[in-house]
């Protein structure tokens, strides 16, 4: 640097400025705020370039959020519940770019439900947020497919059904990455989002992100105080970037400790906690999810991976070339061809 | 005997769909089109997969019209079901070949009849009985050649066509052809006026289905993404870029410029194809009725936030699900309005399989240049019935790949630019896609109100400007869709139009009107909305204008009427809407009843 | 200080949205109507939740006025996000009232300045922390109350209403109210001229907003089965059945004889109301533009297999997702040709809150009686905003069942009957619904082709004849949606058609029209398409003809073009098109420039 | 009866012709059709009153078979995908009567995901069944999305993608009946029809039921001959009317047979295989599709009952009076209450 500055940068030379979006318009106290700012932090930290990564959402409080961080990335806010659909389309346009999503409980699990499974069924290489406070914000306040049985909210009554349980679903779609995390506990959504950026395939990450406005009474399973009260983490995370050295493995008590590497290089560790817990086991997770749901647990942390699929992209043979980027010479036949194909035709 | 009737009929033959006799229908087809014969194939099939009956009917046409007749000379009769009206279908004077296993009482003197031992013939072709039923439809196959004189050498070249020359294949249907014609020669003595005899009308055209050309369209227009779900009668626009995209569009080393992706229902199928053409690719998704009805919503979105992608939408006959396997042009008004709010949709409308191939690579360009949805729509008769069709023709301009800017560009420009902003006065802004480095290259695109930095705003007089210059960007567009076909003779007073697959009905149609007393008529073809100058010219200059199309309601009147008010009391409706293609007799006496 | 201004002006307060700010809006609106002053109030808020600017509206007219007016008398400022424009937003000798912790220069000297120590009262109020931000909007009421003469009785009426007598709260909001009251009496000293008194021109009227209204005529119309999905301006149609349906369709034991869905998105919503519809109940979906758009392929099944339903649309400002909470009246188009093939959707044009509770019930009838979908279109404005009305009024009618037939209705028949056979030569088909036991009542319905019996078809014969009847069925619809409201003075030869809520600007532009030199102008407020003979008569009747609406594109003139295409030169289109209700000046300026 | 028949008849008093319903158009050998045949069969065995039975489907060779069975029952072929909607509304009309959908792959998995899911969800009291053939046949043979992944289809191409699988999708939407079979498997396909339809709440069959014409080959999947060849039955299922004597059980041995009660009275004896297997634990479930997947199983049978869940009508609190015969009194508000609501206005 020619002269000496104050501010700091990280390795790909930017401020934590440069990974900043427009003031957040959403209520004070609103945990997709706390994301969005985690989402600024892991990209600074991680030194992505924010000119690499295409944001993504649909419509809701959440689905805005997207505007309040990565203003030097690309993004579209889309259409209600139809997320899925446009970032498939988008992300074939340059597959060396990384696709954050950014959608709600409403936006994927009620009208998107279709559209999500499908796009995680292909495994598209998507890091897919869901911002979950079991109710439209947006909208003030309606129930959404992840409301808890027996919720009581103004102007809609209790609640009948029981609830979208977005893992779940996932898990049951194929997703080769799988993760629950809250708003409320930011060192545990950080890590899980390093790790999501360096999965290979779609990332689910549900996050339980409280609406401080329409449903965060102290009952409520997808408010601060219920999700303080019951999280019940699986691991103690910690994303080592591929480039760090390991050392900090030195750190842990043998077997103390889980390893999960990923397709770039990268490392997951994962600390035990109370138990030893293996994401890379599907049945252990749909048995996790089935016990958490009978024992009112909020699990969080890495519930599956698997780093060995293709990812939706890669299932397309495409040229090393950006397709956004090829020339007329790659897009059109030659002149010659012409006649090749109406002799095709008899 | 009555006067021969050379090379101006039709035959008609009714089978049992899933029998596979398409494949003998289609050779014949295409035997007579070698002998150089104008032909055109219509196949009327029922929307189930095997036991119900099916027609397909063959016009030869010396003179080359190619529209559908309603008049049957030669029927051929191969299902019980539908024997009687098969029966009843011909013409006075015609001739009826039937399946001799069928047992009915004949009841007409009227015409020639000729029972055919398919069944007989057939076990003696010595085939797997799985292949029978398929095998005996080559049996009338040869009866008719021999009784038409079809020449059986291009019977031979068709089959090698069908079968991609596998010799095997060609030799066991052409045994069995040869047989039926063998049989006939010695069996059946000839009483009907109705035969064949080479011309030379057909060897600057080719025969294809208009899905088939649009795909290929599409391959020489540089698509790069295309997203579909499965609908009859669109389907073989997708499958057919999964047959010739891979041939000629993957770069020397084998990798693939392009992607197809059936999607798990249109809603995202409209999606991925909007999503891709915002990343800055030449997008595509193809469909039919039901399945634009559920791509509305997103319709709006590819308006509004003005992202380039092709809409093309194979008719069929609805309302609803209607009845999906007949042919229609009832989704005008629908594309027209299509999504909530205001909105003008951008229509191309091809009236031929070569049209098809042109609007393929065209609608890719109109919706680069205009960022905007475009809008096809074709119909299930010209999607996919065989047509003869000049040959398709290598695209007379470069690929247009409209206002996008890239790293060098925004360098020259400092950064300065402005997504939404109408610099050139066309009311077209300039865009950057995903991937662009630059770093004043991003931006955030959305559906909601954006001012001209894209940015989220409810402000009332950034909201108004916005539309405004959307619908100056349609007035753009004005002068740059396809221009109408104008047949217009000296004298005439009273106007036609029409549009996509009813060109050869009203050109025939035409043909007759200036034969008889009256009025002296001059045709448009419409290929496309908004209105070009010359079709506001055209519609000024005459004292009537009949419209004919595909629909109840007169969808073309209908807008024709909204956007030139001044005209509409000159509009006259020709409604045709009982879902098969159009024929010149119709249209003539719609046009003439109203004349009298 | 300038002549006195009683009872003629309009008040706008700017706060924060999410603050609370409705109650102490509303509570202003409702005491100045209780002291028998004829209001409106406009509510223009952001799309989000909490945090950004949000505006309140109360005009007040002396002479029943209830349009939007553009100027602005009196303005209180709490947000100082927005204080700069709200202060500029003064009409010269207006009043500017704002919070004193705002500290801006104030560069007016033209009006009267009044600050206000919100924070202070408030916090004498002595409520929680998380209450003050509330609590702070009733200073201004209160010193609003002080400076224009509004009775605290009428206040304490409004807030007991609000809170439903809950003493408790009443008191508590009062007491700041008058805390602010007093503080003005003492500080400040009247230098505007505005003020309030006494009337006594509202007792014939209540204060409703449009969906509630909807959503009683609903109650009152037999509504058996509604499914939604959450959609800003729709969403209070579906809540505020959820409140009433329970007080007032309950059976005397409390079951309930009725059911409210809330779907998992629209497509499943019109699913819903159109399998309840053909279960044979009452069944209705309300949505907004991209709902409505979702809707599309449904509402086609609705019209071709003939299913009775209302989809009650809150338009909002399109196209896509635009402006959520800004009003329009651009879905028009969209619906009138909704879904794909051809289709004549049947469209009602509420224009007062009034009309939303008459519609309610009226949509219900006239979709059983056409066994079809019927289209209401309300607008954000209508929908969402208070109005003084006229009182709802008990239906003149009994329900309308339409022609369902029963056990014994098909005894009688003997079991002779035909789901789709014109019996009557109105177009309108007898059905039978699940549940009648009778060996003929039940028939498989589809939304594929079919003959009388509801079988399936591929038949041209009776396709055409189908859809030739369901273009009857539309004639019929004709005499039995809702006449036209004319007002035709004596020697007018111009004229002028609006709908919906545009309707009070255009009354009040006419009053000013009336008033000019030059020609004489007849009013037509459109409540339905088809066109009803008395539409078509007023058209016919004039010169020219004004269409005013609130959309870009002239959506209703295009409609009109198309189906009076004789008429259609006489269109002139006044579109307006921001998001804000219509004003009278505006009207009124838009039709006098035209007429220059 | 007046004069002697040879005609026999149910306890309904109606002869087999009486359930059947148009010629069938579909293909001969087609799965659906023997599917068809089994319901005819069920509902006269069952004395089911064929005006008691209300059918729906969406769209597809499967969606058209409602037609070719119970031509004395309403019913409604609607649209693509669509089904869940319209029946979900059409229930609420008579809720004595009982529901039978038809549905295809492409019309539940693929277009009609979020709907199946949703439907699901709220346990609306409907026998559902999954024409289960892994491609569209109507529509001439593309994947589905129930299609195996590496499965091979004429102008397809190789399908790329993991299947969705119907049961799992319909466990984690907390099903209360979920149930497989196999076309070529008459006796358990009737056997589990009965119990499906006299289960309280919603009913999921999965069918496989092969394509005859456009996804037959031995070695794919949904093919008669894979099924042959791969199917595990979890058990032997025999189900017993509430009102027959249930004799029955002393014909098996000890610890053999498991018992299910019906809500209705009903029950379900399942004779145990190789393996015990409970079918009202979910976890179980949950642990033998994965198993299944896993060793390339075609697991059939009852995977999960629970007949305690109220069903969506019951949520509602409805009049006896199916809502379609209420009166125009029941309907609107007596003209006294008109002012009262005017008051209420302010
Ligand atoms: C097609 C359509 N239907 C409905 C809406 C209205 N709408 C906007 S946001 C939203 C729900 C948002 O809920 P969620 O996704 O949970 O996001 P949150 O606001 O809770 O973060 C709805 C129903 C819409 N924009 N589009
Ligand atoms: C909206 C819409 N999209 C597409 C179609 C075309 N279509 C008809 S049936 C079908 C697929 C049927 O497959 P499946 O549900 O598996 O039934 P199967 O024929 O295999 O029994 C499709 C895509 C349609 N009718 N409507
Ligand atoms: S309403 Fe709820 S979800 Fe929306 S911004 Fe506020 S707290 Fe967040
Ligand atoms: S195509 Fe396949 S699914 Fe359709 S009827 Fe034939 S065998 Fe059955
Ligand atoms: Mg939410
Ligand atoms: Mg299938």
């Amino acid at each position: 640097m020619s002269a000496p500055t104050t501010i700091q940068t990280n390795k790909a030379g930017l401020t934590k400025n440069d990974y900043r979006g427009l003031p957040s318009t959403l209520c004070q106290g609103c945990g997709h705020n706390s994301i969005a700012n985690q989402i600024i932090t892991v990209c600074y930290d991680l030194n992505i370039v924010p000119e690499e990564i295409i944001k993504f959402s649909g419509i809701g409080c959440s689905s805005k959020s997207p505007a309040y961080f990565l203003n030097r990335s690309f993004g579209f806010n889309g259409l209600h519940g139809r997320m899925s659909s446009f970032a498939t389309g988008a992300m074939f346009s340059d597959t060396s770019l990384r696709s954050i999503g950014i959608s709600g409980d409403g936006d994927t699990a009620s009208i998107g439900m279709g559209g999500f499974k499908h796009l995680v069924r292909r495994n598209a290489p998507i890091v897919y947020i869901v911002e979950n406070n079991g109710v439209y914000g947006l909208t003030k306040g309606q129930f959404s497919a992840t409301a808890e049985k027996g919720l009581n909210l103004k102007h809609q009554g209790i609640n009948q059904y029981m609830p979208v349980d977005i893992c779940l679903e996932a898990l049951a779609s194929n997703a080769t990455f799988v993760a629950r995390s809250f708003a409320g506990d930011a060192k545990q959504v950080k890590e899980l989002l390093k790790a999501a950026l360096s999965h290979h395939g779609v990332a689910v990450l549900d996050i339980i992100s409280p609406c401080v406005t329409f449903n965060n009474q102290d009952n409520a399973t997808h408010s601060y105080t219920w999700g303080k009260d019951h999280e019940a983490p699986l691991q103690d995370i910690s994303f080592i970037p591929a480039l760090d050295e390991i050392e900090i493995l030195g750190e842990f008590e043998e077997g103390t400790v889980r390893e999960v590497s990923m397709h770039d290089g990268s490392t997951i560790l994962l600390k035990k906690l109370e138990k030893d817990y293996d994401p890379t086991n599907r049945a252990n997770a749909f048995q996790m999810l089935e016990s958490a749901q009978q024992k009112d647990w909020l699990v969080t942390g890495l519930l599956y991976i698997d780093e060995s699929k293709p990812t939706l992209t890669e299932a397309y043979n495409l040229v090393e070339t950006p397709l956004n980027r090829l020339q007329d010479s790659d897009l059109r036949p030659a002149p010659e061809t012409m006649d090749k194909i109406n002799a095709m035709m008899f | 005997m009555s006067a021969k009737v050379v090379n101006d009929f039709s035959i008609t033959i009714a089978t049992v769909n899933g029998s596979g006799s398409q494949t003998a229908n289609v050779t014949l087809l295409r035997a007579l089109f070698k002998m150089g014969i104008p032909v055109s194939g219509k196949n009327l099939f029922p929307s189930n997969i095997q036991g119900l009956p099916t027609w397909y009917t063959i016009r030869l046409s010396k003179e080359g019209f190619i529209a559908r007749r309603d008049e049957q000379e030669v029927v051929v009769s191969m299902n019980p079901a539908s024997f009687s009206k098969d029966l009843a279908s011909v013409q006075p004077g015609g001739a009826f070949l039937y399946a001799d296993d069928i047992k009915f009482a004949i009841n007409r003197s009227d015409i020639s009849i000729y029972p055919m031992p398919v069944k007989q013939i057939a076990r003696a072709a010595n085939v797997s009985s799985a292949l029978r039923d398929y095998i005996a439809n080559m049996v009338y196959v040869g009866v008719l050649a021999q009784m038409l004189g079809i020449e059986m050498e291009t019977i031979k070249q068709a089959l090698s066509f069908h079968f991609k020359g596998k010799a095997e294949a060609v030799e066991s249907n052409f045994g069995t052809i040869k047989a039926g014609a063998d049989w006939a020669a010695q069996n059946l003595k000839k009483s009907d006026p109705f035969s064949v005899a080479r011309m030379d009308a057909t060897s600057n055209y080719v025969m294809a289905d208009g899905n088939t050309a649009a795909a290929l369209g599409a391959v020489y227009g540089g698509l790069q993404f295309e997203a579909w779900y499965p609908i009859t009668p669109a389907s073989s626009v997708a499958e057919a870029l999964n047959v010739y995209l891979p041939q000629f569009r993957k770069t020397a080393e084998g990798k693939q410029t392009y992607a197809v992706m059936q999607a798990e229902d249109e809603l995202a199928a409209i999606g991925m194809a909007i999503g891709a053409g915002w990343g800055g690719l030449r997008s595509m998704t193809s469909t039919s009725g039901p399945g634009l009805s559920l791509m509305a919503e997103y319709a709006g979105l590819g308006y509004f936030a003005e992202v380039p992608v092709v809409v093309w939408d194979v008719q069929r006959m609805g309302p609803s699900t209607g009845l999906p396997t007949r042919t229609a042009q009832g989704d005008l008004t629908e594309v027209y309005s299509l999504s909530h709010g205001d909105k003008q949709n951008i229509i191309l409308l091809p009236g031929s399989v070569q049209e098809c191939f042109e609007f393929g690579w065209k609608a890719l360009d109109l919706a680069a240049t205009l960022q905007s949805p475009i809008f096809v729509l074709s119909d299930l008769d010209l999607g996919m019935n065989q047509w003869m069709t000049k040959p398709f023709e290598y695209p007379d301009v470069p690929l247009e790949r409209g206002k996008v800017l890239w790293e060098a560009d925004l360098e020259k420009l400092s950064g300065i630019w402005s997504r939404y902003k109408d610099s050139d006065g066309d009311g077209i802004a300039y865009r950057t896609v995903p991937g662009n480095k630059h770093h004043s290259a991003a931006w955030f695109g959305r559906g909601t109100g954006h001012d001209e930095e894209a940015r989220y705003t409810e402000d009332s007089v950034s909201w108004e400007n916005n539309m405004a210059r959307l619908k100056k960007k349609y007035d753009t567009a004005r002068s740059l869709v396809p221009k109408p076909v104008i047949k217009a003779g000296r004298g005439a007073t009273i106007g036609i139009i029409a549009y996509g697959s009813s060109d050869p009905a009203v050109d025939e149609a035409l043909a007759f009107l200036k034969k008889v007393e009256g009025p002296k008529f001059a045709y448009m073809r419409l290929r496309a909305l908004p209105c070009t100058a010359e079709v506001q010219n055209f519609i000024k200059k005459y004292e009537r204008i009949y419209i004919v199309e595909g629909n109840r309601d007169g969808q073309l009147r209908q807008i024709l009427s909204a956007v030139l008010p001044d005209q509409a009391p000159k509009f006259r409706s020709a409604c045709h809407s009982d879902g098969l293609p159009l024929t010149a007799k119709w249209v003539k006496e719609a046009i003439m009843a109203q004349e009298k």
